[in-house]
C-alpha cells in the first residue's frame, strides 16, 4: 500500500513524536508513506468565507502535488483543511479556476484525501491490525479523544457518525486495549483559544480529562497536535489519578512492539509558517 | 462459402417444389429475373412451371416479407426465401401481427450479400456484358475482355453495413449459415453528423431533404411501415403537407424516423431504393443508437420475445433533458 | 405588425409553446399564478391529460407553426396521476429529442421538464430560464413553414 | 434601541458564507451544543438574532465571535442547516476587515509562549485576527 | 362551419386589470366560425352563467368558448350551464386568461395578445370539439377500509350506519391502532381505553361490518364503483371460530418474543393477543418465535387449549373482493431518534420516545402502569421532555411539524405530576403549539398547576452520570445555559409516515408528498379524497394528526364513500380513447403503455377483395380508461384518439396559438 504523506509543519515541531510513532508503525504493516516532496503548511483553518481564496492556495498546491494518488495526513486540522478545500474544489467552479489559475496547476477536486486512521480501518483493516499486534494492551482502560475537526462537517469529513464515532474505539480494541467511552470524546478541548484565552481552553480542557476520569481512563488517545497540547497543558493539575495523554500512533507503535527513540523519523523537508 | 451462390438455385428449387406441390405451401415467394440480367424481382409461384423461373443469384436483394401481408389475404399458406434481413423484416411483422407465424414457412439462406450494379458497371470501365462468380470473386465480363474483383468490394451499401447475414428465424435452413459479422464503426457517419454545429446538421439534412420527391418508396419498401393508412396520407387530422418545401420533407422524414425508434431492423432497404438517393439509414441508425446508449442494447427483428424499448420502462430510466 | 406578418420571425419575442399534464404542471403553472409569480407573456400553454398524451408531431407542427421553443412539462417520475405515463413519455420523448437534435435543432429549443402542482416557482423559473436561452439563440427558422403565419391571416 | 436596518455585514455575509439567518427560528440548539458558552457575552444564537435585527454596532463590539472555537458543533445540530461558524467567521472578518492591519500576532506573545504553543496552534491562532 | 360564442370575464379587475377586455372581444369576433362575442364582470355568477345561457339560445351557438379563469376552477360550472341551455359540456372550451396570463403578467400590452392568442386557441379547438357522454357505471354497495386505528373505526362505523356493508382490513392481529396505545388523551384527560373500547366492541358485533385482523391487501384493481381487491388473510394458527379467548393458552406458552405493541420495551408469547381489550379477543401464533415452528417440538397451546382452536396447519387465505369505495386510514411511525447521538437513545434504558413513556402509565404496559425507571424500577423525580426531535429539523430530521407533541408532552407531564407527586417536568420547547379547542387552556395549565417548568430551548448534550442523566440544554430567553440531573429523559420523536406508505400508494394508486404522507385532492377543498376517484383517505396516513382530527376526517371521508355508494350508477370518464378500426392494424401498441388495462384486442370481420376476413384490431374498454392518452401517442396511425383531447383538437390550438398578432 503506497501513499503520499502531507506532514504539516507540527509534525516536524511539537509532535514529531507522531510521525516518528507512525512512521515506525507504517513501515511494521507494509503501509509506505511518501512524503510530498517542499510540502508548505496547510494553513492549519479553513477559510469560512468563499471569498478567501488567498487561505486556499496551499492546501489547493499540495492536493495537486498528490498527482491523484491516495494523500494522507496525521495531523487533524491538516487533514480536515485539505479534505474540505477538495470539497470546496468540487463544489465551487469559480473558486477552482481561479485558484488553479493561479497557482498554475491543474487540479480537478480528484483523488483520496485520508487520515491514517482511516488507512488503517478502511484499508488495511482493523481485524487485519489485530493480528499484526504483537504486544497487545491488555487491560489498559483506554478512551478516544476525537475532537471536532476529523468529524465535523460530516457531509464533507465523511471520517465517521460525528455524534456516535467509533473508529478510534475500534482502533483501540484492535490494539488490545480496554476501551472505556468519555461524554466528551467529541467535544471541543479549547483549539487555538490557547493562544489567546488560555483559560478557556483550560476550562474545556479539564472538563474533558475530569470525565475521562470519571469513566476511569488511564489514558486518552488523540489525533491532533493541538488536542494533545491543551489536554497535556491541564493533564497533571487535575486532583486524582493522572489520565496520561497519547497520540494514537504512539500506542499504536507500542503494540506492534517497535521502539521509536526520538529523532528517527528524517527532518522536515518543507517550509513550516506561511 | 462452401459452394457459389450461383449453384445453391439447383437445392433451392429442389426444397420448395417439393413443398409446392405436396400442397404444404399454395404460393412461394421467391425471385425470377427482370428486365435485365442485373435485376431481380419478386416471383409468385404457384406451379411447377412458375418454379421454372426461380432465380437465387447476387441480385436477390428485394425483401419478400414485405409481400406477406397483402399475400396472405388471398393464400392459405406461403412459402418465403428469407436472407438475413428479409427474416428480420419477417420478426418486426410478426412483432406487429399483421402476419401469422403458422401461415407461413420460411426458408432461410444464408446470405453472402447483394451486388451493386452502379459498382460493377463503374468498375467495368467498358460496357458491362455479364458476370461470373468465383470462390469470393466476380468476373465481369466487358466487350474489353475480363477483369477480376473482390465480391465483397462490390456489394450494396446495405450489405457492406449488414450484421446478420444468417436468417434469425426460419423453418428449415438451406445452407450453412456464415456467421454474425462485426461492423466496428457501424454508427461511423452519425457519429460525424453528430460532431457538427447545429446548424451545419441542419443545413445538410436541409440539402439532403430538399431532393425528396415524395415518392414514399422509402415506406412502401419498409417492413415497420405497417400502417394501413400512413399519416402523410390522413385528411383528419391532417399531418403532413402535400408541397414539396424543406418544412414539410422535414416532417415526413423526421417522423418516418421516429416511427421506426426500436423498430427499425436496420436493412437499409429505405435508402437502397431511395430514388434520389437520401442517406435515409442516418437518421434510423442515429435512433438505434441512442435507444442503446439510453435503454440498453437492442436490436429489433431478432427476438420477436423481447420487448420493444418504447413499449416498456423502468423507474430508474436516465432521460436526454434534465430531470432536476 | 405588417413587418411581423412579412418576416414572423423579426421583431418580436419568442413564443414557446408548452404542453403541460393537466394534473401537475397545468396545475403548476396555475400555482405560479396564484401566487402572482411573473414569467415572459411569450409562454402560451396547452392543455393535455398526460405527458404521455404527446406524440412528437405535435412538437414538430409548433415548431412549423412558427414556435421558437417547445416545452413537454409533466408529473415527477412516480408521480405521473395515470401512474406510468411520464415514464414513457420519458423514453419517448428522450429520444426524439435526440433525433431532433440530430437533425439540426439546437438542443434548448426543445425541453422537457418535470413540474409538480406544487412548483409554481419551477414553472415560472423553467419558463424564465428557457425564454433567455431561446433569446440567446434568436428566432427559430428551422422547419418553420413561412407560408403558414401570412397564409392563415388573410381570411 | 432597535432598529431593524439593512445592515452591510448581513448583506456581505449572505453572499461570501452563503448563510442566511433569516432561516434561524432560535431553537437555541446551537447554544446548547456550544462548549464555549461560559466565556461568551452573547450566546451563539443570540448572535444570529443580533444579525436579524442588523444590531452591527452590538456585534461588533461582542466578545463571544472570538471566543468561537470554530469546532462547528452547532452546524453539526443545526435543524435548519445553517452553519453558525461561518457566520462567526463573517464577523470576525466584518471587523478585521474594516481596521487597519492586524489584530493580534506573535508580538502580541511572550517568548516562552511562542516556544511552547505548537506551530498549529500558532498559526490558526493568528489567522483569526488577521486579514 | 360552426356558430360559436365567445365570452370574456373580467373577473373584478383580476383579468380587466391586465387585460384590454375590449380588444380581446373585438379580437374574438374575426376568429374564424365566431358568431357572438361579449364580456361580462363575473361569468362565473348567476347572472354571468344566465348570460352565456341566453347567447347559446338567442344566437343558436353550437360552439362555446370562456376567457376566464382555470379550467381546474370553473370548467364544470361553466359546462353546466351550457347543458342547461341544451348544449353538449363537451362543446364548451375554457381559456385560462387568469392564472396563465392576468395574474403573471404585469404589462397590458402583454397581457392583451396573449388573452387573445390562448382565446384564438380555445376557440380553434372548440371547432373540433365532438359532443361526449360520459359512460355510466354500476357501484358495488360495499366499502373497503385499509386500517382499524380510529380513523378507520370510525369511518366503519359510520359507513354500516348509513346502511352499506363495510369489510376493515387491519395487519395486526386486533384492531385499535395507536389509540389503543395510549393511557389518556388531551386535552380532556378522559381514558384512552374507555372512548375506544366500546367502539372497537360497537365494529366487532356491527350487522355490516365484517372485520379482517391479521390481513393484508395485496392487490387493487379496477376503478371507482368497481375496485377488485386481493386481500391475505395471514394464517393465524387459530380457528377464531373455536377460539372463545380464555387466555390459557399464552398464559402456558413458554417461549417469549418483544412485544410491538410495547416498542420492544417488554415480552409477550409466541402465542399472544397483543392487549387486553384486544379486538378480535383471538391470538395468533408468531410462526417466527414459536418452538412447534422453529424447532417442530412444544406444542403446549394445542394441549392446553380447551376449545381446540390451535390450527398448526392454518395457511394464508386470498380473498378476492369487490369494492364501490376504499378510505385508506394507515395511520403513522414514530421516528427512531437514534440518529441524534447527542440525546443517546438506545443508549440507556431510561432515555425514552413519547409512546413509550406513555405506555409506562398504562396498567397493561410494561411496567404495570407503575411510572418507574426501566434501570432500576425506581420513580423518577426528575424528567426531562425533549420537543421537536426529528420535527422541523430539515437537516436530520422532517421539516414539517409533528402538530402532536406540544399537547401529549403537556398532558404526559400533568399525568407524571399525578402518579409521582413529587417528581418536576422540564420541558425543552422551541415553541409551544397549541392551536385547538381548550389546548392553550390545557397546556397553561400544565405550566401554572402542575408545576411544570416550560424552558425555551433546546438540549446539546445528555450523558448518564452516577445513577442520573447529565442533560446539557440552554434557556434562550434568559440567554443562560442550564444542567438537569435527571432521572428519565422523554423524546418527542417526529411522527412519521409509515415504512410501507410507499408500497401502499403504489398499489391504490395514490400519490404521497416528499414525506411519504398520502396527498389529498385539494389541500383546502378536497381534504378527504385522492386524486383517484373513489379512494379516501382519513387521519395520519395523510398528515400527522390528533384525535379529534382524525375522527372528523374520518367521518368525512365516511360521508363521501356513502354519497357514492348511494348512487346507482356513476358517471365514468367521457374523455377516453377511442378506435378507429378500419384504420387500426392490430400492432396493439397500445395495449402494451395502457396502464388500466383498458385497451384489448377484438377479431373483427372485413370485407376485402376476396370477400370477407378476419383481422385482429385494438378495442378500448370506456368504463377502464382514465383518457391519460398515453395510447394515442405510441400509435402510428393515430388510429387511437382521444375524445376531448384528439389529435385534431390539439393540432388545432398548436396552429392558433402559434399565430404572431
Amino acid at each position: 500500500m503506497r501513499y503520499r504523506y502531507f506532514p504539516g509543519c507540527t509534525l516536524k515541531g511539537q509532535a514529531k513524536k507522531m510521525e516518528e510513532t507512525t512512521m515506525a508503525a507504517a513501515g511494521a504493516l507494509g503501509i509506505e508513506l511518501q512524503e510530498l516532496p517542499d510540502w508548505q503548511c496547510c494553513g492549519a483553518v479553513f477559510p469560512l468565507y468563499e471569498d478567501e481564496l488567498i487561505t486556499l492556495l496551499s492546501p489547493v498546491r499540495t492536493l495537486a502535488a498528490a498527482e491523484g494518488d491516495p494523500l494522507v495526513s496525521l495531523c487533524a486540522a491538516c487533514h480536515h483543511v485539505l479534505k474540505r478545500a477538495q470539497e470546496l474544489m468540487q463544489r465551487n467552479e469559480d473558486a477552482r479556476s481561479k485558484v488553479t489559475d493561479f497557482l498554475e496547476v491543474d487540479y480537478n477536486g480528484g483523488g483520496r484525501v485520508l487520515h491514517f486512521l482511516e488507512v488503517l480501518r478502511d484499508d488495511l483493516g482493523f481485524d487485519k491490525l489485530a493480528e499484526m499486534v504483537k504486544k497487545p494492551l491488555t487491560g489498559r482502560k483506554m478512551a478516544a479523544y476525537y475532537g471536532c475537526l476529523l468529524l465535523r462537517p460530516a457531509k464533507v469529513m465523511q471520517f465517521d457518525n460525528p455524534e456516535n464515532p467509533t473508529i478510534m474505539e475500534d482502533f483501540l480494541k484492535a490494539l488490545g486495549a480496554e476501551v472505556v467511552k468519555t461524554p466528551y470524546r467529541t467535544e471541543c478541548c479549547g483549539a487555538y483559544l490557547s493562544v489567546t484565552e488560555e483559560n478557556v481552553a483550560r476550562d474545556t480542557s479539564s472538563r474533558i480529562l475530569d470525565s475521562a476520569r470519571q469513566v476511569g481512563a488511564e489514558g486518552l488517545i488523540t489525533a491532533c497536535p493541538l488536542c494533545y497540547y491543551n489536554l497535556e497543558n491541564c493533564a497533571g493539575e487535575n486532583d486524582g489519578k493522572p489520565v496520561k495523554i497519547f497520540y494514537f500512533s504512539e500506542l499504536l507503535a507500542e503494540a506492534l512492539g517497535l521502539t521509536v527513540e526520538a529523532g528517527s523519523a528524517k527532518e522536515r523537508t518543507g517550509e513550516v509558517l506561511p | 462459402m462452401a459452394e457459389q451462390i450461383s449453384e445453391q438455385i439447383i437445392k433451392v428449387k429442389k426444397v420448395v417444389s417439393q413443398d409446392l406441390l405436396s400442397g404444404r405451401i399454395d404460393l412461394l415467394l421467391g425471385w425470377e429475373k427482370g428486365h435485365f440480367w442485373w435485376q431481380s424481382r419478386p416471383l409468385f409461384a404457384r406451379s411447377e412451371e412458375d418454379l421454372e423461373r426461380l432465380v437465387w443469384d447476387s441480385f436477390c436483394v428485394i425483401n419478400l416479407s414485405r409481400y406477406l401481408p397483402d399475400e396472405l389475404k388471398e393464400n392459405k399458406k406461403i412459402g418465403v426465401l428469407v436472407k438475413g434481413c428479409d427474416a428480420r423484416a419477417f420478426n418486426r411483422l410478426l412483432q406487429d401481427r399483421i402476419v401469422e407465424r403458422e401461415r407461413v414457412i420460411l426458408y432461410g439462406l444464408p446470405c453472402p450479400g447483394m451486388l451493386d450494379y452502379a459498382l460493377l458497371i463503374e468498375e467495368a470501365g467498358a460496357a458491362l456484358k455479364g458476370i461470373a462468380e468465383r470462390n469470393g470473386k466476380v468476373i465481369l465480363q466487358t466487350d474489353e475482355g475480363e477483369k477480376e474483383l473482390l465480391r465483397d468490394d462490390l456489394l450494396l451499401a446495405k450489405c457492406r453495413h449488414c450484421l446478420h447475414p444468417d436468417p434469425v428465424v426460419y423453418d428449415q435452413l438451406l445452407f450453412p449459415p456464415l456467421g454474425d459479422r462485426e461492423e466496428l464503426e457501424h454508427f461511423k457517419s452519425v457519429e460525424e453528423l453528430e460532431e457538427l454545429p447545429a446548424d451545419e446538421r441542419y443545413a445538410y439534412w436541409e440539402k439532403e431533404l430538399s431532393r425528396c420527391l415524395r415518392c414514399y418508396a422509402c415506406r412502401q419498401v419498409c417492413p415497420y411501415c405497417s400502417c394501413l393508412e400512413c399519416f402523410v396520407e390522413q385528411k383528419s387530422p391532417r399531418w403532413q403537407g402535400r408541397a414539396y418545401q424543406p418544412s414539410e420533407n422535414f416532417m415526413f422524414h423526421l417522423v418516418r424516423a421516429y416511427h421506426g425508434t426500436g423498430r427499425c431492423i436496420d436493412c437499409g432497404e429505405c435508402e437502397r431504393v431511395c430514388p434520389v438517393g437520401i442517406p435515409l439509414m442516418e437518421l434510423n441508425r442515429k435512433l438505434i443508437k441512442d435507444i442503446n446508449e439510453l435503454y440498453g442494447h437492442y436490436e429489433a427483428g431478432l427476438d420477436p420475445e423481447q420487448e420493444p424499448p418504447l413499449l416498456t420502462y423502468r423507474p430508474a430510466d436516465p432521460a436526454a433533458f434534465s430531470e432536476k | 405588425m405588417s413587418a411581423v406578418l412579412n418576416d414572423p420571425a423579426v421583431g418580436r419575442k419568442p413564443l414557446i409553446v408548452a404542453f403541460c399534464c393537466n394534473w401537475c404542471s397545468y396545475a403548476g403553472a396555475d400555482l405560479a399564478g396564484t401566487s402572482r409569480m411573473h414569467y415572459p407573456s411569450n409562454v402560451k400553454v396547452i392543455r393535455v391529460p398526460c405527458s404521455g398524451r404527446i406524440n412528437p408531431m405535435f412538437v414538430l407542427r409548433a415548431f412549423q407553426r412558427g414556435a421558437d421553443g417547445v416545452l413537454v412539462a409533466g408529473c415527477h417520475p412516480g408521480d405521473c396521476h395515470y401512474s406510468t405515463g411520464n415514464y414513457h413519455s420519458r423514453r419517448r420523448l428522450s429520444a426524439f429529442k435526440r433525433l431532433l437534435e440530430f437533425a439540426g435543432f439546437e438542443p434548448e429549443r426543445f425541453e422537457v421538464r418535470w413540474i409538480s402542482a406544487s412548483e409554481g416557482d419551477k414553472f415560472a423559473e423553467e419558463m424564465e430560464a428557457m425564454t433567455a436561452k431561446i433569446m440567446a439563440l434568436g428566432p427559430n427558422r428551422k422547419m418553420r413553414d413561412a407560408r403558414w403565419q401570412s397564409k392563415s391571416l388573410s381570411k | 434601541m432597535v432598529s431593524i436596518i439593512k445592515s452591510r455585514m448581513l448583506e456581505e455575509m449572505k453572499l461570501q458564507s452563503g448563510q442566511d439567518p433569516a432561516c434561524c427560528y432560535q431553537c437555541a440548539k446551537c447554544s446548547a451544543a456550544c462548549p464555549v458558552t461560559a466565556a461568551m457575552d452573547l450566546l451563539p444564537h443570540q448572535v444570529i438574532r443580533y444579525l436579524q435585527l442588523g444590531l452591527e454596532v452590538e456585534l461588533l463590539e461582542s466578545r463571544t465571535p472570538w471566543i468561537c472555537a470554530s469546532c462547528f458543533t452547532c452546524a453539526a445540530r443545526c435543524p435548519r442547516d445553517l452553519d453558525l461558524a461561518r457566520m462567526m467567521e463573517g464577523v470576525r472578518l466584518a471587523i478585521l476587515r474594516r481596521r487597519e492591519g492586524n489584530m493580534f500576532g506573535p508580538a502580541n506573545l511572550s517568548p516562552e509562549q511562542l516556544a511552547k504553543l505548537p506551530q498549529q496552534a500558532l498559526v490558526s491562532g493568528f489567522r483569526k485576527y488577521n486579514k | 362551419m360552426p356558430r360559436t360564442g365567445v365570452f370574456i370575464c373580467h373577473c373584478g379587475t383580476n383579468i380587466a386589470a391586465t387585460v384590454d377586455i375590449d380588444k380581446v372581444v373585438e379580437a374574438a369576433r374575426s376568429f374564424p366560425g365566431v358568431v357572438h362575442a361579449e364580456d361580462y364582470r363575473y361569468l362565473c355568477s348567476e347572472v354571468g352563467q344566465d348570460l352565456i345561457k341566453k347567447a347559446i339560445k338567442e344566437h343558436n351557438l353550437d360552439r362555446v368558448v370562456v376567457g376566464t379563469c382555470s379550467p381546474r376552477m370553473h370548467e364544470n360550472t361553466f359546462r353546466k350551464a351550457a347543458a342547461e341551455a341544451g348544449l353538449n359540456p363537451f362543446l364548451l372550451e375554457v381559456a385560462n386568461i387568469r392564472e396563465q396570463c392576468s395574474w403573471v403578467h404585469r404589462d397590458i400590452a402583454e397581457a392583451t395578445p396573449k388573452a387573445v392568442a390562448l382565446v384564438r386557441a380555445a376557440t380553434a379547438k372548440a371547432a373540433q370539439n365532438d359532443p361526449l357522454e360520459a359512460p355510466s357505471m354500476e357501484v358495488e354497495k360495499r366499502a373497503l377500509v385499509i386500517g382499524g386505528g380510529i380513523a378507520g373505526i370510525q369511518a366503519a362505523l359510520d359507513i354500516a350506519e348509513a346502511g352499506f356493508t363495510v369489510d376493515i382490513v387491519e395487519r395486526e392481529p386486533s384492531i385499535g391502532g395507536r389509540m389503543a396505545q395510549l393511557e389518556k388523551t388531551f386535552p380532556t384527560l378522559d381514558c384512552s381505553a374507555c372512548i375506544l373500547t366500546p367502539k372497537m366492541v360497537e365494529v366487532a358485533q356491527h350487522p355490516n361490518i365484517n372485520l379482517l385482523t391479521y390481513s393484508e391487501v395485496e392487490q387493487v384493481n379496477g376503478f371507482v364503483g368497481q375496485f377488485d381487491v386481493t386481500i391475505r388473510k395471514k394464517a393465524r394458527s387459530v380457528d377464531a371460530t373455536r377460539c372463545t379467548g380464555c387466555g390459557i393458552c399464552h398464559e402456558k406458552c413458554p417461549k417469549k418474543a418483544p412485544a410491538e405493541f410495547e416498542m420492544g420495551r417488554s415480552t409477550r408469547k409466541a402465542i399472544y393477543v397483543p392487549f387486553p381489550q384486544a379486538v378480535p379477543n383471538v391470538p395468533v401464533i408468531d410462526r417466527q418465535a414459536c418452538l412447534y415452528f422453529q424447532k417442530g417440538r412444544c406444542q403446549i397451546c394445542a394441549k392446553e387449549c380447551p376449545a381446540e382452536a390451535i390450527d398448526f396447519e392454518q395457511q394464508d387465505e386470498l380473498l378476492e373482493r369487490r369494492y364501490g369505495a376504499i378510505i385508506v386510514s394507515t395511520g403513522f411511525d414514530q421516528m427512531d431518534p437514534s440518529g441524534y447521538g447527542e440525546y443517546g437513545y438506545g443508549q440507556h434504558p431510561d432515555i425514552l420516545t413519547g409512546l413509550e413513556f406513555e405506555r409506562l402509565f398504562n396498567a397493561s404496559g410494561p411496567t404495570g402502569g407503575k411510572v418507574v425507571r426501566f434501570s432500576d424500577g425506581k420513580p423518577p423525580k426528575k424528567v426531562v421532555f425533549i420537543q421537536c426531535v426529528g420535527s422541523r429539523d430539515k437537516a436530520r430530521g422532517m421539516n414539517y411539524c409533528s402538530k402532536i407533541c406540544c399537547m401529549y408532552t403537556a398532558k404526559q407531564a400533568i399525568l407524571l405530576k399525578e402518579k409521582v407527586p413529587d417528581a418536576r417536568s422540564y420541558i425543552f420547547y422551541i415553541d409551544v403549539r397549541a392551536a385547538g379547542k381548550g389546548y392553550e387552556e390545557f397546556q397553561r395549565r400544565a405550566a401554572e398547576e402542575y408545576d411544570v417548568a416550560y424552558l425555551r430551548g433546546q438540549v446539546g448534550k445528555i450523558f448518564p452520570e452516577n445513577d442520573y442523566l447529565v442533560v446539557k440544554g440552554v434557556d434562550s430567553l434568559s440567554g443562560k445555559t442550564i444542567e438537569i440531573k435527571a432521572d428519565m429523559v422523554v423524546l418527542a420523536a417526529a411522527s412519521i409516515a409509515r415504512a410501507d406508505a410507499p408500497v401502499v400508494g403504489r398499489i391504490l394508486g395514490i400519490n404521497s408528498d416528499s414525506y411519504h404522507f398520502f396527498n389529498e385532492a385539494h389541500p383546502k377543498l378536497r381534504p378527504v379524497e385522492t386524486h383517484t376517484a373513489g379512494v379516501f383517505i382519513a387521519g395520519a396516513c395523510q398528515a400527522p394528526k390528533d384525535i379529534p382530527d382524525t375522527v372528523a376526517q374520518a367521518g368525512a371521508a365516511a360521508a363521501k364513500t356513502v354519497s357514492l355508494l348511494s348512487k346507482e350508477v356513476l358517471q365514468g370518464e367521457a374523455c377516453t380513447a377511442v378506435v378507429n378500426q378500419a384504420e387500426c392494424s392490430g400492432c396493439l401498441y397500445c395495449e402494451a403503455v395502457c396502464p388500466y388495462g383498458a385497451v384489448s384486442a377484438v377479431e373483427i370481420e372485413e370485407r376485402s377483395a376476396g370477400g370477407t376476413i378476419k383481422r385482429t384490431v385494438a378495442e378500448v374498454n370506456a368504463a377502464l380508461c382514465q383518457g391519460c392518452g398515453s395510447c394515442t401517442a405510441i400509435c402510428r396511425s393515430g388510429s387511437i384518439n382521444l375524445k376531448g383531447f384528439s389529435n385534431e383538437q390539439i393540432l388545432a390550438e398548436v396552429d392558433a396559438i402559434c399565430l404572431q398578432c
